[in-house]
């Protein structure tokens, strides 16, 4: 009893937690100041390049080989294991290539969720997942364009937008 | 840089600019989203908004719970057939000027949920700004979204606003 | 057949294909691909592009196979070989499957596609007559397709088998066609015999065949048709893209039309007992019909003064090779599953143990007295109401829904699962009255299956919105939907914007001209 | 004496406290909730329909997006599920590293419950501190399979890919700063006093309403139940894991706290022991490269943060996709308590009942 009045009287609870906040508080001010190093958690993002994990699922990408060409041989693989089906490919020849050649290869981004699955199925190391994050755009449309259309372009790690923050900044 | 823009010996101690640009500049950095949350995105839209990201550096952390108070609406999630008119309604409540982010593939194009309850992007009942794919777009992809939104904020204009308006009556008559 | 030579052309993308199928002979460096110099007879090792020299003797058996799949396992197509066919080697085959290539290449007409000679069951006296026999009428004039093939090239993409899984079956290293659709029986990849199909599958099978002939990405795949094929899909595609508008009739529109399924595929007991006897008998009967046919081949070659021929080998089941193992139904023992019966009697149809799960199927007007009797038992004492669902089956006879109760025993740590049987628009006693937690599972029931329950406390929709037209997880709803999410506030927000638009021009003094209906 | 009238009131579909989409009409007397309907829908997005369409395989990929906080629970109920469906065996490493990933997922989840519970109640400091360790987490799936939230983290009878190289260590990073963290989040509030007047005593449920409204996970054991799936029927690696079943008998809001953050250091400890105890091995079984399944019916369930997660498949034979597939949404059937817990109570209470049964609403739906 006399203890429970006691502490309504004294805020221990209130103390206890001021002193937690006061701990970051004076490591993050003091500790910079002295160290002369960035101890705040918050990441900076735009002025400041993010660190992706090596796995990091980011846009698709189609890989050419040394010579410049388009490593696909339009298997479909890719096409068929795509949960979403945002994968469309047009099988073509071209002069002096013996395995079929894809003509056209469309990939909807706005519908993709990024699972890896196509670079999983994928049999010849045609395609990646880069780690490419900085995907908005203004139009819908941009996001499904062709291989090699303006806006979207399927063999370039270039962000998909005009420009990039981080590059602005810097 | 081009000449034009080289600065003047009044421009050392003057700053000339447009009303307009002052009011562009003032609406770009104090945007106000909405918390409307809807699926997984808006997890992500929490960890932007959370101690790692703190969307507050870009003026826009304060998360309104009220449409009236806010300037922006993140679409973060998949909008079915039964959200859809809430939507729409807490749309036309939010005050001019107002803009709207469709975060991640579901609010952009539906996303993997190509089924009956589900609206095929939200730009079939709010008219959208930027388009962030990813399912769901990492914290930093929203905020990069989100500057692409300030950028599109600054370079409008005023008479654009009301070119809008009245060109579906131009048109009409 | 013997290999004797074998090279690699220009082109190797340097892929390990070929070493992982044959590392005797081929030898994958950083930038090429070699012919190992031990296989080679002059010794030498490298890509073996212009000598084309031969191999060694003695690989010529024992590595064949291996280097046949290497070349069709290379994805660019870039290892060549040279067969010989050795008539004092060629036996290969076991001599049933011989005699009954031959009776079929006689009977078929090998070099050129001559469906018409099909037929001929009295020219060919072998007991392989009774395959081609069994086909009488291969002679109908329906288009179908008589040989399918693969050549080489393969590259194990698993195009075809998405297509047509009835005929094709993808290896590790290559594409098979099934022994079920061809008339030999055997499971190869027809390449050089070309064997036939069998004609009532080669017309069954006729659309699946071409879409796969079509979506093979290195066009391997080949076919012999006889009769005219059918025009191609693109016309009623192309139809349907002029006619304007998108309208509604999920009906008519061919992206919203669904496949019904064929089966009814409800795990049971019975089913499986008969199906796994069926099979059996179905072996002993394919056996004793090759003893037969060994006997008669025996005899035949005694009168004529042969060499017998080899006693027929059973074929035993092939061996997976793989983590995987079909969990197979049990008869009921456990002692909840005996007292079920023991308390119910004949109300249970059927109860049985699979993957370690309890299942109990009653009847579905004492499902109440069920649920009560596993709730207020003490040998049962299943607490609480894990889940409740239910699945249509619109191919089942006498039955169109099961509804399966996943019962949990917190203290003993057991499930059960009760299952029934209803018909369409038969009423169900609600479990809410033994679980409360049963409530909101019915409503979901209800919304997705449209199964009435009685003596609920609220049976509304729950998960669509009232007025929701049809029920979603029935066979027959196309997973698009009939239409409802298609609605489109822009058109209404022009309006708004119209309106708006007039208000302030109003405001500023401006006289706008007010559109007319005309 | 006064003539009082009862008054209607919508709280949702969008509105800040209510986790999502949740829509909740309630029935008001003055402050008392006289009754309490929760309407919900407003997220179904058709999931198991769609499955039906899709591969075994494939369908992984919607189960990330339904409990979307604790998605790798979800990736193991639908792998072992089909797993068991087939009669597959999984490797010894990979059961190890899906408890470890599971687990792991369990803290995420229960952190993000907390920031998001403590700030509905008013306590905003809490869900700075939880997110900072959350995102320590979701680095570390992101090291693992490449995507912070949905991860598509496992494959039918295993994983896709080893652990990448650093990834002990990453999680040993965290595991030794963790339990600092738990005191720190104690500190602000199991004494806080506002924090257990907002608590203590709100939105009780005892154990046999729990049992009849098939009420599971944290709810149940809040209400002194010991009911974990973990311990009654182990699935993955909990057969060889050591650790306690938390219960408290109180059944309101403060038990689920104290049951949840004690559910936290048993994972840290369940975690250690998968860290020092991994075995060396092949992650991924033997599998056809087609699988078609035979006729069965299979009923899985795992214990999901959230409670009793379970999958229910029916196999057609020769089939790729699963006939039917259901989930047994944990949050779905615990949402059903919340008129029992907050009938009679005052209206802030709901807010707290809400949180405290820690509902995601994309599970709810489906």
């Amino acid at each position: 009893m006399a203890a429970s009045f006691l502490r309504t009287l004294i805020p221990f609870d209130i103390y206890g937690g001021m002193k937690l906040t006061g701990k970051y508080f004076g490591k993050v001010f003091i500790q910079s100041n002295r160290q002369k190093k960035r101890t705040h958690f918050t990441a900076e993002y735009p002025e400041v390049k993010v660190k992706l994990a090596p796995r990091y699922r980011g846009r698709l990408q189609m890989i050419k080989d040394e010579q410049g060409e388009i490593k696909c041989v339009c298997c479909l693989a890719c096409e068929k294991i795509c949960p979403t089906q945002v994968i469309t490919i047009e099988k073509g020849k071209k002069e002096g290539r013996k395995t079929p050649y894809p003509t056209r290869y469309d990939f909807e981004m706005e519908r993709c969720i990024f699972c890896e699955f196509c670079v999983e199925s994928c049999g010849f190391d045609s395609i990646i997942l880069n780690h490419q994050f900085e995907l908005a755009a203004y139009n819908r449309e941009d996001f499904s364009h062709g291989m090699e259309g303006g806006f979207q372009n399927m063999f370039d790690v270039t962000p998909v937008g005009h420009y990039s923050v981080a590059e602005d900044v810097q | 840089m081009s000449a034009l823009n080289q600065p003047t010996a009044l421009e050392h101690v003057l700053i000339t600019t447009k009303v307009e640009k002052v009011i562009n500049w003032a609406r770009a950095s104090s945007v106000w989203p909405m918390t409307f949350g809807l699926a997984c995105c808006a997890i992500e839209m929490m960890a932007a908004g959370a101690s790692k990201f703190d969307f507050d550096r870009f003026g826009a952390g304060i998360f309104r719970a009220t449409p009236r108070q806010s300037d922006l609406m993140i679409v973060a999630g998949t909008v079915t057939y039964k959200m859809a008119p809430v939507i729409r309604k807490l749309y036309d409540q939010m005050p001019e000027p107002k803009w709207v982010i469709a975060m991640g593939s579901c609010a952009t194009a539906g996303g993997p949920f190509d089924s009956y309850h589900t609206i095929q992007g939200v730009d079939k009942i709010v008219p959208v700004d930027v388009y962030i794919p990813g399912c769901p777009p990492r914290p930093e992809s929203l905020i990069y979204g989100f500057l692409k939104l300030q950028d599109k904020i600054m370079t409008s204009s005023i008479a654009d606003r009301y070119k809008e308006i009245f060109e579906p009556v131009e048109a009409a008559s | 057949m013997a290999i004797t030579k074998v090279w690699i052309e220009e082109g190797c993308i340097v892929c390990n294909a070929c070493e992982a199928e044959c590392p005797d002979v081929f030898l994958v460096t950083a930038d090429s691909c070699h012919i190992k110099a031990d296989s080679r007879v002059d010794g030498k090792q490298d890509e073996n592009l212009v000598a084309k020299s031969e191999l060694k003797a003695d690989l010529h058996r024992s590595l064949e196979d291996a280097i046949v799949a290497a070349a069709a396992g290379c994805p660019v197509n870039v290892i060549k070989y040279e067969q010989v066919a050795n008539a004092a080697e060629a036996p290969a085959a076991p001599p049933v499957d011989a005699e009954i290539d031959a009776a079929l290449g006689k009977a078929l007409g090998a070099p050129e596609p001559a469906p018409s000679a099909a037929p001929a069951p009295a020219a060919a006296p072998a007991p392989a007559v009774v395959a081609a026999a069994q086909a009488p009428e291969a002679a109908t004039d329906k288009p179908r397709i008589t040989k399918v093939w693969i050549e080489e090239g393969c590259i194990v993409c698993n195009a075809c088998e998405a297509d047509s899984p009835e005929v094709f079956r993808v290896t590790e290293t290559t594409c098979m066609i099934k022994p079920g659709v061809r008339l030999d029986g055997k499971e190869t990849e027809n390449r050089q015999e070309k064997n036939g199909l069998k004609p009532e599958d080669g017309e069954r099978l006729m659309d699946s065949i071409i879409a796969a002939a079509k979506g093979c990405p290195v066009n391997v795949i080949k076919y012999d048709v006889f009769g005219n094929v059918p025009a191609a899909e693109e016309a009623p595609a192309a139809a349907a893209a002029d006619s304007g508008p998108y309208v509604y009739d999920y009906k008519a529109a061919p992206n919203r039309q669904v496949a019904m399924p064929k089966t009814a595929p409800l795990a049971s007991f019975h089913a499986y007992e008969a199906e796994q006897k069926a099979l059996a008998e179905a072996d002993e009967a394919k056996w004793q019909k090759q003893l037969a046919d060994f006997e008669t081949a025996k005899a035949k070659a005694a009168a004529e003064g042969k060499d017998a021929p080899k006693p027929p080998v059973r074929a035993v089941p092939r061996k997976d090779d793989n983590d995987l193992k079909f969990p197979a139904p049990t008869d009921a023992k456990d002692p909840d599953l005996l007292r079920l019966h023991a308390l119910l009697g004949d109300k249970v149809s059927q109860s049985f143990e699979q993957a370690g799960e309890l299942t109990c199927q009653v009847h579905p007007d004492c499902i109440l007295e069920t649920l009560m009797l596993c709730r207020g038992d003490h040998e049962l004492n299943y607490e609480m109401l894990a889940d409740q669902t239910a699945t249509h089956y619109p191919a089942a006879e006498g039955f169109d829904f099961s509804i399966v109760y996943h019962l949990t025993s917190i203290a003993r740590r057991k499930r059960l699962r009760l299952r029934v049987l209803v018909k369409e628009g038969q009423v169900v006693d609600s479990a809410t009255q033994v679980y409360p937690s049963a409530n909101w599972m019915e409503r979901e029931i209800w919304d997705m299956l449209g199964i009435r329950f009685e003596n609920h406390p609220d049976l509304t929709r729950i998960l669509c919105p009232e007025g929701w037209e049809g029920f979603p997880l029935r066979k027959e709803y196309p997973t698009l939907g009939w239409g409802q999410r298609d609605i489109d506030f822009r058109e209404d927000r022009a309006g708004v914007v119209m309106r708006m638009a007039m208000e302030k021009a109003g405001q500023m003094g401006i006289n706008l001209v007010v559109p007319k209906a005309d | 004496m006064f003539k009082t009238e009862e008054m209607e009131i919508n709280l949702g579909p969008q509105h800040p406290s209510t986790h999502g989409v949740l829509r909740v009409k309630l029935r008001l007397d003055g402050e008392t909730v006289v009754k309490c309907t929760p309407i919900i829908g407003y997220l179904h997005r058709g999931v198991e329909k769609i499955c039906e369409d899709k591969t075994y395989f494939q369908g992984q990929v919607w189960t990330d997006r339904m409990d979307y906080v604790a998605s790798v629970s979800n990736n193991l109920g639908w792998a072992e599920g089909v797993e068991k469906l087939f009669g597959i065996t999984v490797p010894r490493r990979a059961h190890y590293i899906r408890t470890m990933l599971t687990e792991l997922n369990r803290l995420s989840s229960h952190l993000l419950w907390l920031g998001t519970h403590a700030l509905d109640i008013g306590a905003m400091t809490v869900f700075l501190y939880a997110f900072r360790e959350r995102e320590q987490i979701l680095d570390c799936f992101e090291a693992f399979c490449g995507a912070r939230l949905t991860t598509t983290a496992f494959r039918i009878g295993g994983l896709r890919e080893d652990l990448p190289p650093g990834f002990i260590k990453q999680v040993q990073a965290f595991q030794d700063r963790f339990l600092d963290c738990l005191d720190e989040y104690e500190t602000l509030l199991t004494e806080n006093r506002i924090w257990k007047k907002r608590t203590v005593g709100v939105a009780l449920l005892n154990a046999d309403d729990a049992i009849a409204l098939g009420v599971t996970g944290p709810v149940l054991r809040a209400a002194g139940n010991p009911y974990d799936i973990r311990k009654a029927f182990p699935y993955a690696a909990y057969a060889e894991m050591q650790f306690d079943v938390p219960t408290r008998t109180a059944g309101d809001t403060y038990a689920r706290y104290q049951v949840r953050l004690e559910e936290m250091r048993q994972s840290h400890r369940i975690i250690q022991q998968c860290v020092d105890g991994l075995p060396e091995g092949p992650v991924m079984a033997k599998l056809p490269k087609v699988l078609k399944s035979e006729v069965n019916e299979v009923y899985h369930a795992i214990e999901a943060p959230k409670g009793e997660l379970g999958y229910y498949f029916v196999g057609e034979k020769g089939s790729q996709n699963p006939y039917r597939m259901h989930v047994r949404a944990p949050s779905f059937v615990n949402l059903q308590a919340l008129p029992k817990m907050t009938e009679g109570k005052l209206l802030a209470d709901v807010i707290a009942a809400i949180g405290t049964l820690d509902v995601v609403l994309g599970e709810v739906d489906r």
